[in-house]
C-alpha cells in the first residue's frame, strides 16, 4: 500500500463519476419513494433500459448520443407511465412491502427479457466524437467523456434540486409528499401527479442510462449491479431526502474512490460499512427527516 | 345547494355515518354541531370525496358528488379547510398559500388576502408550520378564498385557539358571509357558531338528531349544551 | 391493509384443537403432513434424489424465512448472508479443519446465528420497508466481504467437501443414505416450526406481529422478542445453508448473493406467508420453475419475474393462503 | 434474437434427446452460454462439437451420439450440480467444454472414480499437476506453458516491469502466480496486480493503477468481454503501456475493435487463415455460423473427432480403455499437425506465435493476425518431470 497522491486524485475523480451515477439514481429513488412510499427496485433496470434504448437508437435508426439523451428519458419516463397505471397503482392500498415486491419482480422480467431478447454479453455504445480525447490534469488524463458526466450528472441533480425546492411544481411535489390527500382535495388531480412523478424518476434512471452507456458496455446486469450500491446511497442519505441523496450519491462515489487508492481490496465495501456506522450512530441517516 | 340523503360512511370496518341527512343552501351558512367522535369531520370528508366506503345521495348543484374524486369535488368549486389545519410543512408560507390552484374566476385577489390577514404578509417566506395556531388557521383559510371556491367546508376554526383570536376568525367568518360564499361549518363551540350561522344542525352518532334556524337557536341552547356534553 | 392484516385474517386455532392430533398439528395440517411425508418417501424414486435434496433445504430455508416474515411480521432481504455464511463455514470446516458431518452442521448453525444477531443489532429496530432496505445493504456487505476474503475461494468457492458420515456410523457418501437424512430433517424441520408457531413464544411474536403497541403495552420486551426470532430464523436459514453445501459438495457466492434473498422471499410469497407448508409447496414450484427451465437460460429470471408480479397483484396470500381461506383452516 | 432462439432450439432439442432412449454415446457440452467468453466459446464450440459428430457420420458403432447442453455460467455449484445429474441420471460419456477452471476443479473431483471422460477448456495448472485424473484431458494449453509463451518474448525484447490485471477466478489467479514466476525467473519484476470482479464493466480505475505503477507492460489475466473492455478504456485514457493478452481471440478484435489492439503479440493454438486446410474448415464452419471459428472452435472439432476415433476402436464407452487409446495415438488437427495427449491429460501441440495486424494492414472483417512462427509444443509445456500429477509413470 502506497499513498501516491497522483493516484489518490486520480482515483477520486473517476469516483466521482460514479458518484455522479449514484446522484441521479438514488435522486429518482428519493423523489418516487417521497412521494408514492414505493422503494422502486426496478430502478436499476430501467437505468439499463435507458442505456438499451440509446444503443438500439443508434443501431436502428442511427440517432447519436446527444437525441438520444432528450428521446431516451422520454420512453423511459413513457414506460414509467405505463408501469405505474397498470402495476403499481393498485397496491397503493396496501402495505408498501408489496410495492418493493411488485418493482422487484418486474426488475426481474425486464432484465430475463432483455437477456432472452439482447442476449447476456454487454454490447458496444460508443463515445460521442465531439467527446473523444482526453485533457491531462497533470496527475490523470481524464477523458472528455468522463468530465463531461460529472459536470452534466451535477448540474442535472442540481437542477431537479432546484425544480423541486423554488418552483409552484415543486411545491405541489413536497406538498403532495406531506399529505397527498389534502392535495388532491385542493383539486390537484394526484393520482395523474404520482403517475408523472414515477415516470419522471425513472426517466431520471433513464438519462443516466444513456450517460453510462459509453462507459460501462450496455450490459442487461448493469442496473441490478449498480443499484444495490444506490440502495445503501439511499439508505445512509436519508430516505426521501432530495439533497441528501445528491450530496451522498457524490460523497459516497469520492469515498470509494479514495479507497481504491489506498486500499482497493475494501472498495466495495467502503459504503456498505458507512451505512452500518450511520445507522447505529444516526438511525434516519444523514439528512433524513423521518425516524 | 348541498343536499345530503341517507348517507352511510364506513373507516374500514367501522360503520360512522348512519343515514344523514341535510341540506346547505346557496349563500348560506350551516353549522354542524356535535360531540368528538358524533361524525361531523367524516361528514366533511365525506362531501370531499375522501372516504373509501360511502352509500347514499350526496349532491351539489345537481351533481352526484359521490362519484367523484376529490380533487374533482374541489373543481365543483368546494373547498376544504381542515380540522388540523393541514398547512404543509416543506412549504413556505406563500407557497402553501399559492398551492391551491384556481378553480373559477372571483376568488381572492392575494392582495386582498394579505389585507384581510396582515400577518400572512409578513411572514410569506417563512415555513408553514412556524406560524402560530391562529396564524396557521388564518393561512388554512386564506388559501381556499384564493382558488375561487364557493363553497367553503371549514373543520373547527377555533379549536385550540385564544378568545382574541377565536374573535378575529369570527369577524373574517362574517366578512366572507358578506361575500356570499356558502359555508358549512363543523364546530363543538356553540356560542361561536351562534352569531353566525343561519341553520344548525345537531348530529350524534353519525345522524342529525335536531335541525334549527338561526332565529330558534337561542331557546334551545340547553338541548345544544347537552348534545355537546358541556 | 398492511401485512400484518392480511394475516390477521387467517383463522387462528385453538390450542384445544392442536391438541387432538399427533405431533402437534391440526388436523388439516396432520393430513398435509402426512401427505408430504408419503412424497418424501416415494419422490426419489421417481425423481433425481439430489434435485429433491436441494428442494428440502430450500424448504428448510424458507421455514426459517417466513418464521420471521409471516410470524413476526419482518421482511429481511438479507437472509443470503445467513445462508450462504452457514454454508461457507460448514463447508470450510468440514474441508479444512476436519469436522465432521455434525459438527460442520454445527459451525454453520453457529455461524448464521451469531451473523443473524449482528444483523439483528443494527436492524431489529426498525421496521417495515427500512428494515428490508437494512437487512439487504448488510447482506451486501457481507457478500463483498465473502468476495475478497481468501476463506471463500472467491469465485472458485469451497470445494471438495466431505459429507463424512452420520455419527461415525452411516455413510453419507452414498446418495441414497444422505437422502433418508435429509428427508427426516426435512420432516423434523416441519414439525419443529408448526411448534415453534404454537408455543408461548410463537404467540407473543404473533401478538408483536399484529400490534407492537398492544404487546409492549402488555409488558412484552417487543425488541427483545423480534431479535430472539430474527436469530432463529438466522440460525435455521445458516443450517439449511449448511445442509446444501454437504449435499453438494461445494459452497460459492451464489449462496451468499442477493439472489438467494430474493429466493426465499418469492418461495414465501408463492406458498403463502404465514403458512406452516407454505415453504414447501413455494419451493418445490420456484425450484421446478428453475429446474425445468435452466435450458433456457434468462427465460428463468423472466419467469421467476413474472410469478413475483402475477403473485402480488392477484394472489397475494400464496397458494396456502387462497386455500387457507377458502377451506377456513390454517395450513 | 436470432442467437437466443438458435439457443433455445439446441437446449429443446437436448431434452428431446434426453428423453429419448438411452443412446450409446452422450456428450454433455457444460459450457460458458452467457458472460464473458461466450461469445469466443459458447454456442460456437457447440456449433463445431456437431460438425464432428457430423461428418463422423452422426453416429458410433452404429448407435446414435446425442448431446446435452447446459450453461454452467461460471458458477462452480452450478457446474458442479449439472455434471452430477447428466453423470448420475443421464449416462454422459463424456463432458466436453468446461471452460472455467472453477468448474473444472469441481467436476473433476466428482469424476475421479467414475466412468466418464471430460474435456475441459479449463487451464489451471493444478488440473494437469495435483488435481489431474485418469480420464480428463486438458484441451487449452496450461496456465504455465501459455504463460511462458506470452512473457518469455516479451522479456527478452526488454520488457522488464510488469503489471496485472487479473479476473477473480481460479483461471486469473493461477495464470498470474505462474505468468510472475516465469517473469521473475527471467529477470523481470511484477510492480504489481489488480484483482477485478466478474461483475466489472468500468476498468478505470484499474488502468489508473496499473499507469502509475510505472510498469511497462500491463498482463491481462482476464478475457473475453473484460478484456474487451480494458482495451478499450486503455485507449480512452490514454494508456501508454503495452498490453499482454493470454487469450486473445478473433471474436475479442471484433468486438473492441482493431484498433484498440494493433501490433499486440502473443500466441494461439488455432488461427482461421493459417493454411488452406484451416481456411477450408473455415468456410465450412462460416457458412453454417456467420464467422470463422476461434481457436476454441476449432479444438472442440479436433478432439471431438478424436474422441469418437477412440470409441470406434475401442468397441465401447469404458473410459479407461477410450483415454489409453487416445494417449497412444496422435490427435490430428485441423492445420495438419498433429497433437498427443499425455498422462497428466495435456495437450502437446505446436502453437502458433502471431502479432494483431495494424488497421492499415488488416484486409477486411476477419483479418487480424499475421503468422510469425510456430512454437514448439514440446519445448514450452510443462516437463513431465516437473509433474505433481500422481498418474505421471516417473511420480
Amino acid at each position: 500500500m502506497d499513498f501516491n497522491l497522483n493516484l489518490i486524485l486520480g482515483q477520486m475523480v473517476l469516483g466521482l463519476v460514479n458518484g455522479a451515477f449514484y446522484a441521479i439514481l438514488s435522486l429518482g429513488l428519493s423523489i418516487i419513494f417521497g412521494l408514492l412510499g414505493v422503494i422502486n427496485f426496478a430502478h436499476g433496470v430501467f437505468f439499463m433500459l435507458g442505456a438499451f434504448a440509446a444503443y438500439m437508437l443508434s443501431e436502428v435508426f442511427g440517432i447519436g448520443y446527444w437525441p438520444a439523451l432528450i428521446l431516451v428519458p422520454l420512453m423511459i419516463g413513457a414506460l414509467g407511465v405505463v408501469v405505474e397505471v397498470t402495476l403499481i397503482r393498485s397496491l397503493y392500498k396496501l402495505d408498501h412491502l408489496y410495492g418493493l415486491l411488485l418493482t422487484l419482480g418486474l426488475a426481474f422480467a425486464i432484465e430475463g427479457l432483455i437477456r432472452i431478447v439482447f442476449g447476456p454479453q454487454g454490447l458496444p455504445y460508443s463515445i460521442p466524437d465531439s467527446l473523444r480525447g482526453a485533457i491531462n490534469l497533470g496527475f490523470m488524463f481524464l477523458p472528455y467523456y468522463r468530465a463531461w458526466v460529472v459536470i452534466a450528472g451535477i448540474i442535472l441533480c442540481l437542477s431537479v434540486w432546484l425544480v423541486i425546492e423554488r418552483t409552484p411544481l415543486g411545491a405541489k411535489l413536497r406538498a403532495a409528499t406531506d399529505n397527498p390527500q389534502m392535495v388532491q382535495a385542493f383539486g390537484i388531480n394526484v393520482p395523474v401527479m404520482l403517475t408523472l412523478t414515477y415516470a419522471a424518476g425513472v426517466a431520471l434512471a433513464g438519462i443516466g442510462g444513456v450517460m453510462a452507456a459509453p462507459i460501462m458496455s450496455v450490459d442487461p446486469a448493469m442496473g441490478t449491479n449498480i443499484v444495490i450500491v444506490v440502495f445503501a446511497v439511499v439508505v445512509i442519505g436519508g430516505m426521501g431526502s432530495i439533497f441528501g441523496s445528491i450530496l451522498t450519491g457524490l460523497a459516497l462515489g469520492l469515498l470509494e474512490g479514495f479507497t481504491k487508492a489506498v486500499f482497493a481490496e475494501a472498495s466495495s465495501t467502503v459504503i456498505f460499512v458507512v451505512m452500518v456506522i450511520v445507522l447505529i450512530a444516526r438511525p434516519r441517516g444523514l439528512f433524513g427527516k423521518m425516524a | 345547494m348541498l343536499d345530503i340523503a341517507d348517507l352511510d360512511a364506513w373507516y374500514g370496518e367501522s360503520h360512522v355515518l348512519h343515514g344523514l341527512n341535510m341540506q346547505v343552501p346557496d349563500g348560506k351558512v350551516v353549522s354542524l354541531l356535535g360531540r368528538n367522535g358524533a361524525g361531523k369531520t367524516t361528514t366533511m370528508r365525506t362531501i370531499m370525496g375522501l372516504m373509501g366506503k360511502v352509500r347514499g345521495r350526496l349532491s351539489y348543484e345537481g351533481t352526484d358528488l359521490l362519484k367523484l374524486r376529490p380533487d374533482q369535488v374541489a373543481r365543483k368549486g368546494i373547498a376544504l379547510c381542515p380540522e388540523d389545519r393541514a398547512i404543509f410543512p416543506s412549504l413556505s408560507v406563500h407557497e402553501n398559500l399559492m398551492l391551491p390552484p384556481i378553480i373559477a374566476q372571483g376568488g381572492m385577489s392575494v392582495e386582498h388576502i394579505y389585507e384581510l390577514f396582515p400577518n400572512i404578509k409578513e411572514r410569506s417566506s417563512s415555513r408553514g408550520t412556524q406560524l402560530s395556531g391562529g396564524e396557521q388557521q388564518m393561512l388554512a383559510i386564506a388559501r381556499i378564498l384564493r382558488t375561487g371556491a364557493k363553497f367553503l367546508l371549514l373543520d373547527e376554526p377555533t379549536e385550540g385557539l385564544a378568545p382574541v383570536i377565536v374573535q378575529q376568525i369570527s369577524r373574517t367568518l362574517a366578512e366572507i358571509k358578506e361575500m356570499g360564499y356558502t359555508i358549512l361549518l363543523v364546530e363543538q363551540n356553540a356560542h361561536f357558531v351562534q352569531g353566525i350561522a343561519d341553520i344548525h344542525y345537531l348530529i350524534e352518532n353519525g345522524h342529525i338528531v335536531d335541525r334549527l334556524e338561526a332565529g330558534e337557536f337561542e331557546k334551545n341552547i340547553a338541548k345544544v349544551d347537552k348534545l355537546l356534553g358541556l | 391493509m398492511t401485512l400484518a392484516d392480511m394475516k390477521q385474517m387467517t383463522p387462528s386455532h385453538p390450542m384445544a384443537e392442536t391438541a387432538l392430533h399427533p405431533l402437534g398439528f391440526s388436523r388439516a395440517r396432520f393430513i398435509l403432513f402426512v401427505v408430504t411425508a408419503l412424497a418424501v418417501v416415494i419422490a426419489p424414486f421417481v425423481l433425481y434424489p439430489i434435485f429433491l435434496m436441494k428442494i428440502y433445504c430450500f424448504i428448510i430455508f424458507a421455514v426459517a424465512y417466513n418464521l420471521l416474515l409471516g410470524y413476526t411480521g419482518l421482511m429481511s432481504f438479507g437472509h443470503a448472508a445467513f445462508w450462504g455464511m452457514g454454508a461457507y463455514l460448514t463447508a470450510y470446516s468440514a474441508a479444512n479443519w476436519g469436522f465432521g458431518f455434525e459438527a460442520a452442521l454445527l459451525t454453520g448453525t453457529v455461524t448464521g446465528a451469531a451473523l443473524g444477531l449482528i444483523f439483528g443489532l443494527v436492524a431489529i429496530r426498525r421496521t417495515g420497508l427500512y428494515f428490508a432496505m437494512i437487512t439487504l445493504a448488510l447482506a451486501q456487505m457481507v457478500y463483498f466481504i465473502c468476495l475478497q476474503s481468501p476463506f471463500t475461494g472467491g469465485e472458485d468457492g469451497v470445494q471438495g467437501v466431505p459429507r463424512g458420515s452420520l455419527l461415525g456410523l452411516v455413510d453419507l457418501n452414498n446418495d441414497w443414505n444422505l437422502y433418508w437424512l435429509v428427508g427426516t430433517i426435512l420432516l423434523g424441520t416441519i414439525i419443529l416450526s408448526n411448534r415453534v408457531v404454537h408455543s408461548p413464544f410463537g404467540q407473543v411474536l404473533r401478538a408483536i406481529r399484529n400490534n407492537p403497541a398492544r404487546a409492549k403495552s402488555l409488558g412484552y420486551n417487543v425488541d427483545r422478542y423480534k431479535l430472539c426470532a430474527f436469530v432463529m430464523s438466522a440460525a435455521l436459514a445458516g443450517f439449511a445453508g449448511g445442509l446444501k453445501a454437504i449435499i453438494f459438495q461445494i459452497a460459492t457466492l451464489t449462496d451468499v448473493s442477493t439472489v438467494a434473498s430474493t429466493e426465499a422471499v418469492l418461495i414465501t410469497l408463492v406458498g403463502g406467508i404465514g403458512t406452516i407448508f407454505g415453504p414447501a409447496v413455494g419451493s418445490i414450484i420456484v425450484l421446478s420453475l428453475e429446474h425445468y427451465l435452466a435450458p433456457f437460460g434468462p427465460w428463468v429470471m423472466f419467469t421467476q419475474g413474472v410469478v413475483f408480479v402475477f403473485f402480488v397483484l392477484v394472489f397475494r396470500k400464496g397458494l396456502l393462503g387462497e386455500f387457507q381461506s377458502y377451506f377456513k383452516t390454517s395450513l | 434474437m436470432k442467437r437466443s432462439t438458435k439457443f433455445v432450439a439446441a437446449a429443446v432439442a437436448a431434452l428431446v434427446a434426453a428423453s429419448a432412449a438411452q443412446a450409446e454415446v452422450t456428450i454433455g457440452y457444460l459450457g460458458a452460454l452467457t458472460g464473458a467468453q461466450a461469445d469466443m466459446t459458447g454456442e460456437a464450440a457447440l456449433h463445431a462439437t456437431r460438425m464432428a459428430i457430423a461428418d463422423f457420420g452422426g453416429e458410433v458403432n452404429g448407435e446414435p451420439i446425442e448431446v446435452l447442453v447446459a450453461d454452467h455460467a461460471g458458477k462452480p455449484d452450478l457446474g458442479l450440480a449439472t455434471a452430477r445429474e447428466w453423470v448420475d441420471a443421464e449416462g454422459v460419456n463424456l463432458i466436453l467444454n468446461v471452460d472455467n477452471s472453477a468448474v473444472a476443479l469441481a467436476v473433476s473431483d466428482l469424476i475421479k472414480d467414475k466412468n466418464v471422460t471430460m474435456a475441459m477448456g479449463a487451464s489451471s495448472s493444478r488440473l494437469i499437476n495435483e488435481s489431474c485424473g485418469p480420464h480428463q484431458i486438458m484441451l487449452l494449453l496450461d496456465n504455465g506453458t501459455l504463460a511462458r509463451a506470452v512473457t518469455l518474448p516479451q522479456l527478452e525484447a526488454g520488457a522488464k516491469d510488469w503489471y496485472f490485471i487479473t479476473v477473480d477466478y481460479a483461471l486469473g489467479h493461477d495464470l498470474e502466480a505462474q505468468a510472475t514466476k516465469a517473469i521473475e525467473a527471467n529477470g523481470g519484476t511484477v510492480k504489481g496486480s489488480v484483482v477485478h470482479s466478474p461483475q466489472a464493466t468500468d476498468f478505470s480505475s484499474f488502468l489508473l493503477q496499473a499507469q502509475s505503477s510505472g510498469a511497462t507492460n500491463i498482463a491481462l489475466a482476464t478475457f473475453g468481454a473484460w478484456q474487451n473492455a480494458i482495451a478499450k478504456q486503455a485507449q480512452e485514457f490514454g494508456v501508454q503501456q503495452s498490453l499482454s493478452p493470454f487469450y486473445l481471440a478473433d471474436t475479442d478484435i471484433k468486438s473492441a475493435g482493431l484498433d484498440t489492439l494493433q501490433n499486440v503479440t502473443g500466441t494461439i493454438q488455432f488461427y482461421w487463415d493459417e493454411n488452406d486446410a484451416t481456411r477450408a474448415f473455415s468456410d465450412r464452419f462460416r457458412e453454417d455460423f456467420g464467422r470463422p471459428p476461434t481457436f476454441t472452435n476449432a479444438y472442440h472439432y479436433e478432439f471431438t473427432t478424436h474422441y469418437l476415433k477412440a470409441i470406434e476402436a475401442t468397441g465401447g464407452t469404458d473410459a479407461d480403455a477410450i483415454q489409453a487409446w487416445m494417449r497412444d495415438n496422435p490427435m490430428a488437427l485441423i492445420n495438419g499437425d498433429t497433437a498427443t495427449i499425455r498422462e497428466d491429460g495435456a495437450v502437446v501441440r505446436d502453437v502458433l506465435s502471431y502479432r494483431t495486424k495494424t488497421l492499415a494492414e488488416s484486409t477486411g472483417d476477419w483479418d487480424f493476425l499475421e503468422i510469425t512462427g510456430k512454437v514448439d509444443g514440446e519445448s514450452i509445456a510443462q516437463p513431465l518431470a516437473d509433474s505433481a500429477c500422481p498418474l505421471v509413470a516417473s511420480n
